[in-house]
């Protein structure tokens, strides 16, 4: 599709696009266990092994592959994040556009309830979600999507008011067009740029947080091995095992690294001006 | 003495050593005291060719391919240095830009940016900088100058603006002036005190002037030379009376002739007559008013009457032109028609809910881009509750044919041009076979030469559907072609109504007079405009306000006019 | 100034909101401070001690008692005494708070004054190579997280130099602003380069935009250089965005504040509701979060007052 | 004071030149990752506050490095013949910081306070024998117990028993201000951040060599082992093996290991089936590798041992059931128990409570699945962690449980038939309740330790939990810092001993 062949001439789209196949084919090969060792065996002979010929990205405390670990990881925290950001642009997305179309009151209520999550700092929100819940996979989901929330709403909101006053919403008035289709077939529709372009960068913010809360022990649990866990792990044997520090940031940076270079192109390609320089 | 001597200029977009050229190959002389019209349709290079001169296009992308541009037989803009052009701008060389609205920064008082045009070109500092503004805006006839320094430029109207921007580009005294469609997104009236203006600047100072236009009838009172200009190449320049009244190019004779040109009556319909026909729409007394400043704990300031007391009615297969400025109430009104805007008080009497559609100004904003042909034209049929099926489909296809399309229903909007994507908007309104169309600007942003084309295509739908049209615009010579009647509209009233013959040939109320005297026309050459400075009055009125009762003089069979003074 | 007049009006009720939420959140929490003060030594309690225990701590009444005497107290300028600290909330809060506001104020300098002019740098020579280095920069300053940076940090600075700001104790300004200065600058960038980045990116994007703007073209056609057409006409412009972002950063200057303070050890506000909400400390967990939410809609409405002084058409609102 | 050592090159982040250590005032910089959470001595428990209030209360007695009992406010004790009386004489030089001096009237209103229900005061339990306190003169104190009670002597010794002013008590101020008659007066203290405590020139415990200590809580500890190389922390309390470990690398620091009371175990619950089945927590007691769990989670940092840690009970663990790994018997027990294919279970720990307790409970799976044992493990926050630990609501829970010097206190709650733990132990058999109270009363030392070696073999044939290890407390310090002497209590009161020479 037209999107996609312009995304591809995009320079900093072209690196995204790379970045995230890369990283999408490890996490499916990782969930499915096609990983090139058992990611929860422990092998009692090669513990804090360095980078190896058995093990190409060498072991942590319990002689586990950090690899496999590292594929099983993306694989957890892609899944965190996608779900968590597919919430969020839910719900961002039905209350932006009520809050536009009925406006007055409702709008009000809405963002001023926004307001009062955006009042309280990312981390401290999520912190306060995952110790009602406990801490666990679901947990990081519910956290981020709800903190993430009043950013898609905004993003929504913005340009379904300008939307609204265009005149092929008029016209769609003035056919008697019922509320739900201009919600649907004209608004929706034309916002599907704007919220294209926040799911990416979400997407990239939401690793981020789900590594955050790991590092503070709230996020998903052992065994299982995700992102931030590893990372907070390492924090300890950063002198006798950097590798288990190197590699887990390495991910992370460049799978946030990957959404946002593929954010910022979408952004160029969604954007008319742009586009025709591209097409 | 030739100011300017442009010999085979050549201009190009894009990457440096793969341009598309735009413009091939342009010669004109310009001399001191002269005024140089260029005119062109869009996409024929006139802005282009105008920007190559003072190089700004070199900051929009393009670059100057070939040929030479003497100033002042010393320089060649073409080959100077940017160090260079930086001495010429301002000081030799002013422009004035189309768009008064956006050409000021909105962050920056008035008084800094002309101020700092009086501190770089005549090194002026303190209360020097203020005073020389100060008489700047006095001589392009701006009203209490000493205010107008510390406000905003949001705070002032479009043409109060354009009159900054000529003293901004007259501040540095250049001695060529280049401006570029000045007047195009001003009011008629507006239009001609900015034409005077130009005209008195030139007489006083002497300066070389290029004017850009589209709309050929507007240079005819103004110009010494018109080169008109198609496709980039220059394809007739001469004097302006030889150019207007003996045309060499075809495509000149296309412009004079076939667009659109005000004929003060000559040209208006003579194929409508009222017969007693039941009116399709009538409406009375319709009233639209919208509070100011209400809202949380704040009492409203004042109420806008938007459009006080309107009545009017149509009967099938007649046109009804209702003519204006911005500010006048006509779009309110359409609106109002369509239930887009609640009205305040009023009938509107129609032959039931789909019988009146509308068709609306801009046809990239009128179409959804995100759906195709076939979505479009089924919208009106699903919000009628009916389901798309096979016959709906022919009468697409019909329709289509008959606004001459093609007949490709999975077509996205913007595959279209500008006259097309117009045509589509009048299937869709046809689609459930309305009795009465408003058209709301329809043909105004679109080109002159397509404007035509859409007009006559309205004309024979009307004969074929008997349909009633309420047509509202700004352009009394697109108004002349299409209306039978013409209701004139000033500050939200009726000030003069009846058959469009009559109104235009013999207009009897001052305002209709004041405006039909503004409209540009080819017959009149070198006017000198009588330069007033009137502006559009406010609407705003105190709450509860009750405007005075109309009282009509009938002065023709079809022709009355109000007789209450200009309030 | 009807425009701030409204901010103005909508600031009692969100604080309200954000005091109702904090307060219900944190009483969610499974645990309650007793169990948190003496871990698995609470189960030798006796019935009557737990119950003078509960009494201490203020458990016993039903919620909306609590929040009623909580919210007359907060009106009286009164948030409660901490269990933990044995100290009034207000109390800790003005010990604890003039770090984390100084680690965010450092940070956010640090990120306009990097990220403005190499935003700035980057619109006017686009598609150069230059361009292309300050977006890969901020690009990947966005990418990485502050505790990365944070852990290398300490690692590289103790292993390596042997030299390290000082932990544990906060060293005001006013006292020794040299040895205050190598405390935050670390944990300030830290924290500060993913604004940086940011504001680099909104700045590069926002000046784009401006570059091609009809008023920047009337200003060249006065004559003027590169230079001044910038700094005179498109800057101006150009910060309302950044100020917009800077807003809603401060946000997330604040909540980075917690993770970047427990690694560098500082004594600031975010660290004291990390642990408060481990110790269960329901008056100081509200009364701190309450007092972050207020900067950060306080920061939110400068940023506004900002808006409204940069741009006349919200100050004098519609004409 | 911001670097002690001044900066050899101007760095790229522009940290500011070195100022050199004031001379006037010789102060000890003390670190450590987690600060007390309340400064009431008689209802705080968390280590980290019992470890602060050391050095500023005292109780009667004190325990020595290798916890036998030292006088403290106590000059000299004495039981009854029947040992059911126990008096004190207070030593006359012992005064509070406010210079008042220390009477017999200060600690009967200190134990009052401790009796009184409303104070909550959690070591409560250990003294409910005491029937009545007499104060002959201001320097007696004669207790009278509900019958012979020999551990009540070591119960004296904890700083949960420390004596506070009667006056404070009146005033209510015991939790808020700090006035005790320990070595150290607490100047100002920031909670979660750092303390200044001056040395209390006035303590009849004699002098301190150095002027005071400034304490800095880093939460981080790898951040407290680079506030050592930096050299702005002189001494350091570190709990994490992982980076205790990465210490003797620098070789101007010094790190002391000293083995701690506390004892990590795998706490079953045998009111669940399958652990009712005691051939099945034997099957587990088989099942798993100790010396492996204790060499992957801890570096191989501590030692394997039996229920008794403290070093006069501890006995050699390898006579005791199941101490070394024996997967075939682990097999031959699950089968005899009917349970051949295995079970599944879950396994709750506390997180980040101790550091250690993640990698342990990942460990214990793994092993336990080679014999068939699935285990899901759940990671919880720590108070929810507390809250299922007391109710005993888990299937297998990994524990670090504190210790005492004397088996009858450390044990009394969980195995005895009245023991208030009842419920998180999970377990009793009159074997057990008979030899904790033979053990209560026997005041022959070599007789008491032969009861409790046999309650500890018996504790480990029934297996109610299986016990692994114990680890060390570990202390750092720089050169220059030393006359440290680390006890098994993990007490600081070695730092009175310290003499700096810098």
């Amino acid at each position: 599709m037209a999107v996609l062949r312009a995304l591809l001439r995009h320079t900093s789209g072209q690196i995204g696009v790379v970045v995230i196949a890369v990283f999408a084919v490890a996490a499916v090969l990782g969930l499915l266990g096609l990983t090139p060792h058992d990611p929860l065996a422990q092998d009692r002979l090669a513990r804090l092994q360095g980078p190896g010929a058995t093990y190409w990205m060498g072991t942590d405390l319990f002689g586990r592959d950090i690899l496999s670990r590292l594929m099983v990881g993306i694989g957890q925290s892609f899944a965190v994040a996608l779900l968590s950001v597919g919430l969020a642009a839910g719900a961002g997305t039905v209350l932006g556009l009520t809050a536009a179309w009925f406006g007055k009151l409702w709008d009000g209520a809405v963002m001023r309830a926004m307001d009062v999550l955006l009042a309280f700092p990312a981390i401290l929100l999520a912190l306060l979600i995952v110790a009602i819940l406990g801490p666990g996979l679901v947990t990081s989901v519910v956290a981020i999507a709800i903190v993430y929330t009043p950013i898609f709403t905004r993003v929504v909101r913005g340009p379904a008011l300008s939307l609204k006053t265009r005149s092929f919403v008029d016209a769609a008035r003035t056919f008697g067009s019922s509320r739900r289709y201009i919600l649907i077939r004209h608004l929706l529709t034309n916002l599907v740029a704007p919220l294209t372009v926040q799911i990416t960068l979400a997407l990239a913010w939401a690793l981020l947080t789900e590594a955050a809360l790991s590092f503070l022990g709230l996020g998903t649990q052992p065994p299982s091995p995700s992102l931030g866990l590893m990372l907070s792990d390492s924090r300890n044997l950063m002198e006798t095992a950097p590798w288990m520090l190197i590699f887990p940031a390495l991910v992370i940076m460049l799978s946030v690294l990957g959404f946002n270079l593929l954010g910022d192109a979408l952004r160029d390609v969604f954007d008319p001006r742009t586009r025709r320089a591209l097409a | 003495m030739t100011l300017l001597s442009v010999r085979d200029l050549r201009v190009g977009f894009g990457r440096e050593g793969h341009e598309t050229e735009v413009v091939h190959g342009v010669d004109f002389d310009v001399t001191a005291g002269e005024t140089l019209a260029i005119v062109g349709e869009s996409g024929s290079g006139k802005s282009v060719t105008a920007m190559a001169i003072n190089r700004l296009i070199d900051f929009g992308g393009g670059r100057i391919l070939g040929g030479r541009a003497t100033f002042d037989r010393k320089i060649d803009l073409a080959t100077a240095s940017e160090g260079q052009m930086q001495r010429l701008r301002g000081r030799e060389i002013g422009m004035i830009f189309q768009e008064p609205m956006t050409s000021l920064n909105p962050v920056l008082k008035v008084g800094t940016q002309i101020g700092e045009v009086f501190r770089k070109q005549h090194g002026l500092s303190g209360r020097a900088v203020r005073d020389a503004s100060i008489r700047a805006l006095d001589r392009v006839r701006i009203p209490d100058a000493a205010r107008r320094l510390d406000q905003a430029p949001h705070q002032m109207s479009g043409g109060m603006l354009q009159r900054v921007m000529i003293a901004i580009a007259l501040a540095g005294e250049p001695r060529l002036l280049i401006a570029d469609e000045p007047t195009t997104a001003l009011d008629v009236t507006i239009q001609a005190q900015i034409m005077g203006l130009l005209a008195e600047l030139k007489r006083d100072t002497g300066t070389g002037l290029i004017f850009i236009t589209h709309d050929i009838g507007l240079v005819a009172g103004l110009a010494d030379r018109i080169m008109v200009m198609r496709g980039g190449e220059a394809v007739e320049n001469g004097a302006a009376d030889q150019v207007l009244d003996r045309p060499a190019h075809d495509y000149t004779r296309h412009l004079l002739g076939a667009v659109p040109h005000f004929r003060a009556g000559q040209a208006a319909r003579t194929d409508g007559a009222r017969t007693g026909q039941v009116p399709a729409l009538d409406v009375r007394g319709l009233s639209v008013r919208f509070p100011v400043g209400g809202g949380f704990l704040r009492k409203t300031r004042g109420v806008v009457h938007a459009v006080d007391g309107v009545s009017f009615d149509l009967v099938p297969g007649e046109t009804l032109g209702i003519v204006g400025e911005s500010g006048s109430g006509k779009s309110t009104t359409a609106r109002a028609i369509l239930d887009l805007v609640r009205p305040s008080a009023g009938r509107i009497e129609t032959g039931g809910t789909a019988a009146v559609q509308m068709v609306f100004q801009n046809p990239n904003a009128s179409l959804n881009p995100r759906m195709t042909v076939r979505g479009l034209l089924a919208e009106p049929v699903i919000a009628a509750g009916q389901n798309v099926d096979a016959d709906v489909l022919e009468r697409m296809r019909t329709l289509l044919g008959r606004v001459d399309l093609p007949d490709d229903l999975d077509r996205f909007p913007h595959e279209f041009s500008g006259g097309q994507r117009q045509r589509l908007c009048i299937a869709r309104a046809l689609m459930l076979n309305p009795k009465v169309l408003v058209l709301d600007e329809a043909v105004s942003a679109l080109d002159v030469s397509v404007q035509a084309k859409v007009l006559d295509l309205l004309v024979d739908l009307q004969r074929e559907f008997g349909l009633a049209y309420l047509f509202v615009s700004h352009d009394m010579a697109v108004v002349e072609r299409i209306a039978h009647r013409i209701a004139v509209l000033y500050a939200g009233r009726i000030v003069e109504v009846g058959a469009a013959r009559d109104v235009l040939s013999s207009p009897r109320h001052p305002y209709t007079q004041k405006l039909i005297s503004a409209i540009p026309s080819i017959d009149r050459r070198r006017i000198d405009y009588t330069l007033d400075t009137e502006e559009v009055p406010s609407l705003l009125r105190p709450v509860g306000f009750v405007p005075p009762d109309q009282t009509w003089q009938e002065v023709g069979p079809d022709h009355r006019v109000a007789k209450e003074p200009l309030s | 100034m009807s425009y701030v007049l409204r901010r103005l009006l909508m600031f009692p009720v969100v604080m309200l909101g954000v005091s109702v939420f904090v307060f219900v959140a944190i009483r969610l929490v499974p645990g309650d401070a007793i169990t948190a003060m003496l871990g698995t030594e609470s189960g030798l309690l006796t019935p009557a001690q737990r119950e003078s225990l509960t009494a201490y701590f203020g458990l016993d009444q039903n919620w909306a008692v609590q929040y009623w005497r909580w919210l007359t107290g907060l009106l009286q300028g009164d948030l409660g005494l901490s269990v933990t600290y044995g100290q009034p909330v207000s109390r800790i809060i003005i010990d604890r708070f003039p770090l984390t506001l100084e680690l965010a104020l450092l940070s956010m300098v640090i990120a306009l004054m990097i990220g403005l002019p190499a935003g700035v740098f980057a619109a006017t020579r686009v598609e150069r190579p230059s361009d292309l280095i300050v977006r890969v920069f901020a690009m990947i300053g966005q990418s990485t997280p502050n505790f990365v940076l944070a852990l290398l940090a300490i690692y590289i600075l103790s292993v390596v130099f042997g030299i390290l700001p000082t932990m544990g104790r906060f060293v005001p300004l006013t006292e020794d602003p040299l040895g205050n200065l190598a405390q935050m600058i670390l944990p300030a960038i830290a924290l500060g380069t993913a604004f940086a980045a940011a504001v680099t990116r909104i700045s590069r994007a926002a000046m784009l935009d401006i570059l091609g703007e009809d008023y920047v073209r009337t200003a060249r056609s006065k004559g003027f250089s590169q230079r001044y057409v910038i700094w005179r006409h498109a800057l101006p412009n150009a910060l309302i965005p950044v100020i917009t972002l800077s807003g809603v950063e401060f946000g997330y200057l604040l909540g980075g504040a917690v993770i970047v303070e427990q690694i560098f050890a500082l004594p600031g506000l975010g660290r004291v509701v990390l642990d408060a909400i481990l110790q269960r400390d329901y008056a100081l967990v509200q009364g701190v979060v309450l007092f972050i939410a207020f900067n950060f809609l306080l920061v939110n409405l400068l940023v506004d007052l900002a808006y409204a002084a940069l741009d006349p058409r919200i100050r004098y609102g519609a004409s | 004071m911001t670097f002690s050592r001044p900066l050899a090159s101007a760095l790229a982040l522009g940290l500011a030149a070195g100022i050199a250590a004031p001379a006037a005032a010789q102060t000890l910089n003390v670190a450590w990752s987690q600060d007390a959470t309340g400064l009431d001595p008689h209802t705080q428990t968390a280590f980290a506050s019992i470890r602060l209030l050391e050095l500023l209360y005292e109780p009667l007695v004190r325990l020595g490095p290798n916890l036998e009992i030292q006088p403290a406010v106590a000059e000299s004790w004495e039981f009854s013949e029947d040992a059911t009386t126990l008096t004190f004489n207070l030593d006359p030089d012992a005064t509070f910081h406010d210079g008042s001096p220390v009477t017999a009237a200060d600690v009967k209103a200190s134990f009052e306070r401790i009796l009184d229900e409303a104070t909550g005061a959690s070591a409560r339990a250990n003294y409910t024998s005491i029937t009545a306190i007499e104060t002959p003169d201001d320097q007696t104190v004669v207790f009278q117990l509900d019958g012979p009670n020999v551990p009540i002597l070591n119960g004296m010794a904890s700083i949960n028993a420390a004596i506070v002013p009667a006056s404070a008590i009146e005033a209510g101020t015991v939790g808020t201000e700090v006035m005790g008659s320990g070595p150290f007066t607490l100047d100002a203290r920031t909670p979660n951040a750092n303390a200044s405590l001056t040395a209390f020139d006035g303590w009849h415990g004699g002098d301190i060599a150095y002027d005071g200590i400034e304490v800095s809580v880093l939460p981080d500890e790898t951040a407290i082992l680079a506030s050592l190389r930096a050299g702005q922390a002189d001494f350091a309390l570190l709990s994490d093996p992982l980076v205790a470990t990465l210490v003797p690398r620098e070789d101007s620091l010094q790190l002391n290991t000293a083995p701690t009371l506390s004892y990590h175990v795998l706490q079953l619950n045998a009111s669940r089936d399958p652990m009712g089945e005691l051939a099945v927590r034997q099957a587990i007691s088989c099942a798993l590798d100790r010396q492996d769990i204790l060499d992957a989670a801890l570096l191989g940092e501590g030692e394997v041992t039996g229920p008794l840690t403290s070093p006069a009970y501890r006995n050699d663990p390898s006579t005791l059931f199941c101490y070394e790994q024996d997967q075939d018997r682990a097999r031959e027990l699950l089968a005899e128990a009917g349970y051949e294919d295995g079970f599944s279970a879950t396994i709750m720990a506390a997180n980040g409570e101790p550091p250690t307790a993640a990698a342990e409970a990942q460990l214990i799976q793994s092993q336990l699945a080679e014999v068939g044992i699935d285990l899901t493990i759940e990671m919880q926050e720590m108070n929810v962690y507390i809250d299922s630990w007391l109710a005993g609501d888990f299937d297998m829970a990994v524990a670090l449980n504190g210790g005492r010097a004397d088996p009858y206190t450390m044990y009394n709650r969980y195995w005895t038939e009245d023991g208030n733990l009842q419920g998180v132990a999970n377990y009793i058999d009159d074997t057990l309740d008979n030899l904790m109270q033979e053990g209560r009363v026997e005041t022959d030392e070599a007789v008491r330790k032969e009861i409790f070696a046999e309650f500890e073999r018996h504790l480990a044939e029934m297996a109610p939990w299986v016990w692994l290890y114990t680890g060390y407390t570990y202390t750092a310090q720089r050169e220059g810092v030393d006359g440290f002497e680390a006890t098994p209590t993990g007490s600081l009161f070695g730092l009175v001993d310290v003499t700096l020479s810098e």
